[in-house]
């Protein structure tokens, strides 16, 4: 009997050693051609249909697969794509694109007027009483003459270009959300579940100027943030956007860190319908009480850029840098304020979080210190993205949040439509006839100069009225293995492929 | 030879824990940094004799941080495990003792609780509480009744059938006072030994709440809090991961001798 | 040693060492056993009767139990001569069964494993033979459907046919001596009278010697030739039964005898346990 | 048979209870799984068209029992957030963490038993009293820590395996075993102490039980004595307790999952957790409940096995 356990447990351990011993080296990358793994923090738990894509994460993926009319470059200008070139009538009301012949889908079919028109109407036809992109109301009618595909608005919008870069898809892909389809430099190759999302280059890309170069693009999702280092040092990870700055410092000589912005604005909302935040001298204290300096300091090793209001700094002539210093950090005016406003104690107020945006946690940690001083008590409550999305953003329930707004698109009003009274996703109430005003002046002017003056007459009002306590445009750090170069940064939400080629 | 060494376990984790609770302790009487205090000049300050633990990426006192975080820990498990227990013990008597179709209906929510996962059921007390100490507590400890339940049960079953509750029975004890007097104080020690590894688990299940971001708010300190902050400093700052997890290893330790000299 | 004594436990001592302080358990304890004789161990629990029996069982562990004398069995000290020796013998000159037959047995193991296990231990007979020896060894301890019996776990047997279990493992390897450490004390009276015939009928048949301890003196001087009694760790008296009983010369072991209820059980009519 | 039976009956009504508890929860917790389809710009009546089409607004008990018919059929639905049918979603992912779940239980026996056993066979000596240090230590470092600490070593120190290099089982199942080898350890190895304290206490325990002097009565040596007879009885507490740490395996996972950067299970069900996608997290809890009953029903027949007092129908 007692043999016969001892030989169980030995061969158990033979198993064991063999199996781990058979497999020995893990496997090495020998797909054919180039490739590389870019990490990114979430999967894109997300319909792969480009005009129904609800996250950010998943937008600037989908980028390298669909090409829209015409296509946003790093510095924010757009160029010609499956247009050859367009003109804007002088009224503003009706665009006329010229299209490009001989383009072809990613499963070879040509794309066809009809394609462009399905593509748009698909966006702009109501369904219900919206359209699927909000911003596509403004659209009258659509309609193809021989190569020309000409859009009339109801009302005058110079801007309106930004939103011509609407991804083109065939108009017979029967499973748009699972399997994409489009004309964009690199094609849907496979996808597996919180595991990676596999694109392919696309060999017979019309443009040749922004043809893809690296064969294969795999996005791998990343565990855990906090300890990448480690993934990118043993190889697992060639090119890593939005790397924390802790798990930067850590990288060795192979690696470059490259700095950019993240294009959004980070500011501690305030519910401008809770008390006391309906009275603006109340948000003008915190606002004194706040340091961006400070903030900066802790959260990004002080490498983040301030902003005064609600436009970052890639929104270039719209940008006003001397809204920075409406709010020098002043305690004493700021008691003063607080005193007059009836809170001569100081009172506590809730900042609701999100607990997966680690830079916001800590912006937050640091505000309820530096109020502290001005004896006003700030706790802070984490809670999940999904519940912040619905409690704080569409229902309103919050007394203050910290949290980064991205813009959607290139125009001014994008950022700044938020904040008029009336507007829908207005999550904070703000409510100010004169910028009600101020942004419909800027909506209607014709001329450019015009409408940058209104513009710019918003942030001064926001900045001012102290809607919010604005804070800064978040450092964004890049880690790429120097086996790759041509990595750019983008004024939006953009992770474009096609430019990293293999350094020679 | 055995209770010798059962004797020195005891010595060993006993003098642990009121090392911990001295330590615990020091934090409230001594004039230390307030834990949340924030200081851009001391960012990631090294361990000093001004700083015995260093500071962190806030600046902050990693000493009091640990000491506070310590206590809110302790009480977070000692909560835990107070809820496991009276509820645990509930059940697992009512099951234990009287069998049939209550003993059948409580095993199965007491299974059904068991495969649940327990980040679910946190998560459920979260949205519905809002974030914060107190829901952690209530949700670790629903989530350790099953496994209370389950010993107690087993004790029960045990001691049902036993001679001494036949006699007790005889003499026209109610089946309440049966249970409180006769039986309960005979589960005592298995109960006792429960609770003991009971709160090593509730230390560790905290320490994995914070990990995933529920649990004590920032910025108040705890240690599985800290440990899941400090994994992004390891090795600029590795004093900030060592020094939780220290008093997080001595915590447990503590508790997991002292159960190891009541084990029969 | 004479010719027919096989066994010579000469003053033994046993000191307890796993407390602080050391206790010393048996005081010179004598013992010279002839081949196929009876000897009765008497004494009060914790005079030292059964210390003495685990010596010379070899079942005493060697690290805290210090032990004086000597015990010649074959020519060897069983104290002293190696273990792979001491295991040689133990299960197949000298065997032991114990008081306790509900713990006693292994309770995961089935009867048959349990009793073919010294033969697997001792001998190299194939799986048939030893088959054919448990099923003779189970007949011969008067145990119904022997078959049945061998697949049964302990747990499903009644005290008595558990104790007959444990002497069919005892004696298969027909061992010299048979130490019997208090076998009927668990046991009630009925079965306890059979167990005692059927020891006195294996002793007859296999001139086994049997070294009978227990604190019964009315079974002692049905089975025992010889008397030892033992108190608090010595030996008071030994001598004949008939001589013990008739005219006790210690003042103890008067005490003893009177102590005993007088019922007379008779031997004769083998009545079967249900 | 009929023990089988009544067991699996009991079974399906606790998953049953299970996902009953699930959905009341969803229906609870805030947070709405329409938002997190459509995205912050989407408008109220879009929204509501969604809800409709998902059904959300009817009572929670109706969209119990249609889900549950359609679970029955075979059909778990679509995933709110991939769009991609739930059930090729999960079963491509169920071999990640049984395969986790499988190695880290043998690699916990293949480290227990021998352990056990020999810290009880020599107790007090030097190698006693450090793998009881050991014990109390590895116990109490939570997994997610224990996980950083063993890619650090076997990642970056020793080289042993490239930390995030996860390979997928269908592409190289070589070096998929061999990734999986290293979280497995990591959930493994607070459990395997736990059950080597318990295997040694139980050991130790058994060394004074009766038979165990009768089987040295016969002859038997040590070795003989411990493996013949008393592991056979030692093994059984430690037999109930492996059902329990499998269950604390399979959360343990759930972590593991997250510093070894592994597409298990667990990973997807945190996930569908915050995006409230219903179906996807409903489908990964049964398939977690009914593998851990399975697994607890299968320790109870291996119980019963080993030790025959307890009959059948217990």
């Amino acid at each position: 009997m007692k043999k016969t356990t001892q030989k169980v447990l030995l061969l158990f351990a033979l198993i064991a050693v063999m199996s781990v011993a058979l497999c020995g080296c893990a496997g090495d990358k020998n797909e054919a051609g180039s490739s590389i793994t870019v990490g990114i923090p979430q999967d894109l738990e997300d319909s792969l249909d480009p005009h129904k894509v609800a996250a950010a994460g998943t937008r600037e993926v989908l980028f390298n697969i669909f090409d829209g009319l015409v296509k946003v470059d790093p510095n924010g200008d757009y160029y010609p794509a499956l247009c050859s070139k367009y003109e804007i009538s002088d009224d503003a009301l009706t665009y006329t694109f010229t299209l490009r012949k001989g383009v072809k889908f990613h499963d070879g079919t040509l794309v066809t007027p009809e394609d462009v028109k399905y593509s748009i109407d698909r966006c702009s036809v109501a369904v219900g009483d919206a359209p699927l992109v909000a911003a596509y109301s403004n659209v009258k009618s659509t309609s193809i003459d021989d190569d020309k595909f000409i859009v009339t608005l109801n009302e005058p919008d110079t801007e309106f270009l930004a939103y011509m870069t609407t991804a083109i898809i065939p108009e017979d892909n029967p499973e748009p959300d699972t399997n994409p389809i489009g004309a964009g430099p690199y094609k849907f190759e496979s996808r597996s579940p919180q595991e990676n999302f596999v694109i392919k280059k696309f060999d017979d890309y019309y443009d040749d100027e922004h043809e893809a170069h690296i064969e294969t693009v795999i996005f791998k999702v990343v565990g855990n943030m906090d300890t990448v280092a480690m993934e990118l040092q043993s190889g697992a990870i060639d090119l890593l956007p939005r790397i924390p700055l802790s798990q930067a410092e850590l990288l060795d000589d192979n690696f470059t860190v490259l700095e950019g912005t993240m294009n959004l604005v980070q500011a501690l909302y305030l519910n401008n319908a809770f008390k006391p935040f309906d009275d603006p001298r109340v948000r003008q204290a915190l606002c004194y009480a706040a340091d961006p300096a400070e903030v900066m300091q802790f959260v990004s090793d002080g490498k983040g850029t301030e902003i005064g209001s609600s436009v970052f700094p890639a929104f270039g002539k719209y940008y006003m840098s001397e809204l920075n210093d409406t709010y020098n950090t002043d305690i004493e005016k700021a008691k003063a304020l607080l005193a007059d406003a009836g809170y001569p104690d100081g009172f506590e107020f809730d900042i609701t979080v999100p607990s997966n945006y680690t830079q916001h946690v800590e912006t937050a940690q640091v505000l309820a210190d530096e109020f502290a001083k001005i004896g006003v008590k700030a706790n802070i409550k984490l809670i999940e993205w999904d519940s912040w999305l619905s409690d704080v953003y569409s229902k309103r329930q919050f007394e203050s949040t910290v949290i980064g707004v991205d813009a959607s698109s290139l125009t001014a009003a994008s950022l700044l439509q938020r904040f008029v009274s009336t507007d829908s996703k207005n999550f904070i109430n703000y409510n100010n006839a004169d910028y009600d005003v101020a942004f419909a002046n800027a909506r209607a002017a014709l001329n450019d100069a015009e409408k940058t003056k209104y513009y710019k007459e918003c942030e001064r009002i926001l900045s001012e009225d102290a809607a919010n306590v604005y804070i800064q445009d978040l450092p964004e750090f890049v880690a790429i293995n120097n086996k790759y170069t041509g990595y750019e940064f983008y004024p939006l939400y953009i992770q474009d492929m096609a430019k990293l080629r293999l350094a020679e | 030879m055995k209770n010798r060494i059962k004797n020195i376990n005891f010595i060993l984790g006993a003098s642990i824990i009121c090392f911990m609770a001295l330590f615990i302790l020091a934090g409230k009487i001594l004039p230390l940094r307030d834990p949340n205090a924030i200081d851009a000049t001391l960012k990631f300050a090294k361990p000093s004799l001004a700083h015995p633990f260093g500071c962190d990426n806030f600046g902050r006192e990693i000493l009091s941080r640990v000491m506070q975080g310590s206590l809110s820990t302790f009480l977070i498990a000692l909560g835990t495990v107070f809820i496991g227990t009276i509820f645990g013990v509930i059940i697992g008597a009512a099951t234990g003792y009287f069998g049939g179709v209550i003993d059948e209906i409580l095993m199965r929510v007491n299974d059904a609780i068991f495969a649940f996962p327990s980040i679910l059921l946190a998560l459920l007390f979260i949205s519905l509480l809002g974030p914060g100490t107190y829901q952690v507590v209530i949700a670790l400890g629903i989530a350790f009744v099953p496994s209370f339940a389950r010993i107690v049960r087993g004790e029960f079953l045990k001691n049902r059938n036993m001679d001494y509750v036949k006699c007790a029975r005889l003499m026209g004890a109610s089946h309440l006072r049966i249970m409180v007097i006769h039986i309960l104080p005979n589960t005592l020690r298995v109960l006792l030994n429960a609770i003991l590894i009971g709160f090593n688990n509730a230390v560790l299940a905290e320490a994995s709440m914070s990990f995933l971001g529920i649990g004590v708010q920032p910025p108040d300190p705890s240690l599985g809090r800290m440990l899941s902050e400090a994994q992004a400093y390891l090795f600029k700052a590795p004093n900030y991961a060592l020094f939780p997890g220290l008093a997080l290893i001595l915590l447990v330790l503590g508790f997991g001798l002292m159960s190891d000299s009541f084990e029969k | 040693m004479k010719e027919d004594i096989i066994l010579e436990v000469q003053d033994l001592n046993i000191e307890f060492h796993d407390h602080i302080i050391p206790e010393t358990v048996v005081y010179d304890f004598d013992l010279e056993l002839k081949e196929g004789e009876i000897v009765g161990l008497v004494g009060e629990s914790g005079s030292g009767k059964s210390m003495s029996a685990l010596a010379i069982a070899g079942l005493l562990s060697r690290k805290d139990m210090k032990k004086r004398g000597h015990i010649y069995y074959d020519g060897k000290d069983l104290l002293t001569i190696s273990r792979n020796e001491l295991r040689s013998i133990q299960g197949n000159d000298i065997s032991m069964i114990f008081q306790e037959p509900l713990t006693s047995l292994n309770p995961v193991k089935r009867i048959y494993d349990q009793v073919e296990e010294p033969l697997r231990i001792h001998t190299d007979l194939d799986k048939e033979q030893r088959y054919e020896k448990v099923l003779k060894i189970l007949k011969e301890v008067d145990l119904r459907d022997p078959e049945h019996v061998m697949k049964q776990y302990p747990h499903e047997l009644s005290g008595g046919m558990r104790q007959r279990i444990m002497i069919a493992t005892a004696m298969i390897m027909e061992p010299k001596i048979l130490i019997a450490d208090e076998p009927t004390t668990a046991l009630d009276v009925t079965i306890q009278a059979q167990i005692v015939k059927l020891l006195k009928k294996l002793n007859e048949q296999r001139n086994t010697a049997i070294i009978f301890i227990s604190h019964d003196l009315s079974l002692v001087s049905t089975l025992c030739r010889r008397v030892l009694v033992m108190k608090d760790g010595y030996i008071v008296e030994s001598g004949p039964v008939k001589a013990i009983f008739e005219d006790p010369k210690e003042e103890y072991t008067k005490k003893l005898i009177a102590a005993i209820p007088k019922i007379d059980i008779d031997l004769g009519n083998g009545l079967q346990d249900e | 048979m009929r023990y089988a039976l009544k067991k699996f009956v009991t079974m399906v009504i606790t998953i049953i209870m299970v996902t009953l508890f699930v959905f009341l929860a969803f229906n609870l917790i805030s947070g709405d799984p329409v938002i997190s389809i459509l995205g912050t710009d989407a408008t109220p009546e879009r929204v509501e068209a969604l809800r409709r089409e998902l059904h959300l607004d009817d009572p929670v008990i109706l969209r119990y029992f249609r889900w549950f018919f359609n679970f029955m059929r075979g059909d778990m639905g679509v995933s709110y957030s991939y769009k991609i049918n739930v059930r090729s979603m999960i079963l491509e992912k169920v071999p990640v963490t049984a395969t986790m779940a499988i190695m880290a239980f043998f690699l916990m026996i293949i480290i227990a038993i021998p352990l056990g056993i020999h810290t009880s066979k020599h107790q007090g000596s030097a190698l006693d009293r450090t793998v009881i240090i050991l014990n109390q230590i590895i116990m109490s470092i939570p997994p997610f820590f224990s996980g950083i600490l063993l890619t650090f070593i076997f990642g970056r120190v020793l080289k042993l395996f490239t930390p995030g290099g996860y390979v997928s089982y269908q592409k190289d199942f070589g070096s998929f075993l061999w990734y999986m080898f290293f979280p497995s350890l990591a959930i493994a190895l607070p459990k395997a102490t736990m059950a080597i304290k318990l295997l040694r206490g139980s050991l130790i325990s058994e060394y004074n039980m009766d038979y165990v002097r009768t089987a040295y009565s016969k002859g038997n040596s040590t070795n003989g004595v411990l493996y013949g007879h008393m592991l056979k009885n030692a093994i059984l507490p430690v037999i109930t307790f492996l059902g329990m740490a499998l269950t604390d395996m399979i959360a343990g996972s759930i972590i593991v999952e997250q510093v070894f950067s592994i597409p298990g299970l667990g990973r997807i069900l945190l996930t569908s957790i915050s995006n409230r996608d219903y179906p996807v997290v409903l489908a990964i809890i049964v398939i977690i409940s009914a593998m851990v009953l399975l697994v607890n029903m299968l320790i109870d027949i291996i119980y019963s096995l080993i030790d025959p007092r307890i009959s059948f129908e217990e």
